[in-house]
């Protein structure tokens, strides 16, 4: 509180927001102004300083990273519109569905429409609610309508966005049941009752 | 020797380190206590005796060895007094000076074939330039700028998990879990998996859909004529497939009517829970 | 090399810049070019990007932060002159390493690979084995293979890291060691059986 901003002539104030730029790049979290006032010998009141940041983020306008303000600090973080980008250097192995999950879909794409009753029956055991509700709000399921049978359970069936999120134009694009049916041999292990996503 | 990271403090001896050792005075005479802190300071015995021969201005490759030996031994003595563990290697390079010094006594063996004369000094001389080269690298190396210690590295925030990655699924992974079906069922014989055309169920779906909410349709409306003659079998095969699995209702009031298709259960007992007609 | 940099036009440029630019200043450690290439979909020679970077360098042209190559890659660091706003932040000292480590890891450096033995040759002392462990958990030490003597001693050699943290792009940047002087004998004899460095 000891300066205010009209005080500091050109070279001070680029100088200082050197200083303070190079100490949040640095920085491995976020820095309060606090923090910050410590860089400097000569004190600067919290006002200059959130002036010189405020001028700091102006600058870094329209590049990849940003200025950020957070409840704990200052900090510079990459813009969400690179990380398309920066996520081509780290490519995280993509998390796989369980076999479960996997047979359910299968099951839906090939027999729709389909009641979880007779997902169970071919699959030899239970399908878990979290299978269902993972494929749905995957959007790749949904319910088609019910099936006139006693509890009326849902007739579930693929949607669209399950065709183009699998590059298919139909189902019939999908391997034909005809020839995979020659391929397999019976397993030799009995199922596993696993039924989690 | 065996502190890895120095404390720090510069007393003046660690000003040996690097610097020409001939800057310093000529006089052979050290202080007792000065002694001391000066062994604390020697990375061994080779540091030592470089040290000596630099302090003393010798030419390196003319040690008086009679002197060189007579002054290490002096130091020897000082540190076995106080720092006794440190004084092995010391106590070795000085049996290695009084050797070296006994065999300039003696009359020169030939030892080569060339009958060329080796000094005993030769070795010696080796090492010390050898060591004082790399005492010297050493110091060229701790003055270079280092991560951490002279500058810092920038660090900005990158939030990855602001995105939540979805499993990626391909038709091979639809397949595969197909095939684990039907391996299972092979061995289970009481199941039937059937093999039917997908297309069929692909339009019973769509029809589904198409009739959602409960809505009444015209039959012609399921139809879609654009897209060909096999589209209109398959679409039609899946009519009747419905019917049979009594899925919708097709009705007609009399002949030469509209015919008018729903779900079956639309019209009775409606839970909210059907779907939007999605497009 | 599929491009030449006179083909980009300007907002091509300063997309490319953009997106290098927020990819190097996340990174936790040098990015090599080869790395650098993954963050486009559309390929781009290495030439292109060597130029681009050295124009960001160039960008970064007095400020408190520089683009520098390195062993292993290209990097964002603080420059040297800003160290000493930079630990008021952080007042505690880093390490600084001794003698005995100094001289250790330069035998490491200039007579890679060496075993221990041999360093202990050329420093007329016993390496304790504390040294060796600090060089090899800063990673700036790694043993690379085994001597055919008996016993196998490791063969130590120094790392990328260690030509990173330096800043140094490769072994040749090492300050030159110093003239050994003429190794003749002192008196008479002219050939001494002395190794050469």
């Amino acid at each position: 509180m000891s300066e205010t901003p009209e005080k500091l002539d050109d070279a001070e104030r680029a100088h200082l927001k050197k200083v303070l730029e190079t100490a949040l790049l640095v920085a491995t979290e976020p820095l309060p102004v606090a923090t910050l006032k410590q860089l400097f010998t000569v004190p600067s009141g919290a006002a200059v300083l959130n002036e010189l940041l405020d001028a700091i983020a102006h600058d870094w306008n329209g590049r990849g990273v940003e200025l950020v303000r957070l409840a704990s600090g200052w900090r510079f973080r990459a813009r969400l519109e690179m990380q398309p980008y920066l996520e081509r250097l780290h490519p995280e192995k993509p998390p796989r569905y369980s076999r479960a999950v996997m047979e359910t879909l299968a099951i839906i794409a090939y027999k729709q429409p389909v009641t979880r009753g007779e997902i169970e029956e071919i699959r030899g055991v239970t399908v878990s609610s979290a299978i269902i509700q993972a494929l749905k709000e995957r959007e790749w399921i949904d319910v088609v309508g019910h099936k006139e049978v006693p509890g009326r359970p849902e007739l579930l069936a693929t949607t669209r966005a399950f065709l183009d999120d699998l590059g298919l134009s139909g189902l019939s694009d999908l391997p034909p049941l005809a020839e995979l049916g020659n391929l397999v041999l019976p397993e030799p292990a009995p199922a596993a009752p696993a039924s989690e996503v | 020797m065996n502190a890895i990271v120095d404390a720090g403090a510069i007393d003046p001896v660690a000003h040996l380190f690097g610097e020409p050792v001939t800057e310093l005075p000529q006089d052979l005479y050290i202080p007792p206590d000065a002694l001391r802190v000066l062994l604390e300071s020697f990375e061994g015995p080779l540091d030592l005796l470089l040290y000596l021969i630099r302090r003393q201005n010798i030419d390196i490759l003319d040690i008086p060895m009679a002197a060189v030996t007579a002054q290490y031994m002096q130091y020897v003595e000082a540190m076995q007094a106080s720092r006794l563990e440190l004084a092995a290697e010391y106590l070795l390079m000085a049996a290695m000076l009084i050797e070296i010094k006994s065999r300039l006594l003696l009359p020169r063996p030939v030892s080569s074939e060339e009958g060329d004369e080796l000094d005993p000094r030769a070795e010696l001389v080796r090492r010390l330039l050898e060591y004082e080269q790399i005492k010297l690298a050493a110091y060229e190396l701790d003055r270079l700028p280092q991560a951490g210690r002279d500058f810092l590295l920038v660090a900005v925030l990158f939030e990855k998990e602001a995105v939540v990655r979805l499993p990626d699924v391909g038709p091979a992974d639809l397949k595969s879990a197909w095939l684990a079906i039907l391996a299972r069922a092979r061995r289970q014989q009481h199941h039937k998996v059937q093999l039917e055309a997908l297309s069929v169920r692909e339009q019973m779906s769509h029809i589904l859909r198409l009739l959602a909410g409960g809505r009444y349709l015209p039959f012609q409306d399921l139809f879609d004529t654009t897209r060909g003659v096999p589209l209109l079998v398959v679409t039609f095969i899946a009519v009747l497939e419905l019917v049979k699995e009594k899925h919708i209702l097709v009705t007609q009031d009399e002949g030469y009517v509209p015919i008018y298709v729903r779900l079956a259960g639309a019209g009775t007992a409606r839970e909210g829970s059907l779907v939007e007609q999605a497009a």
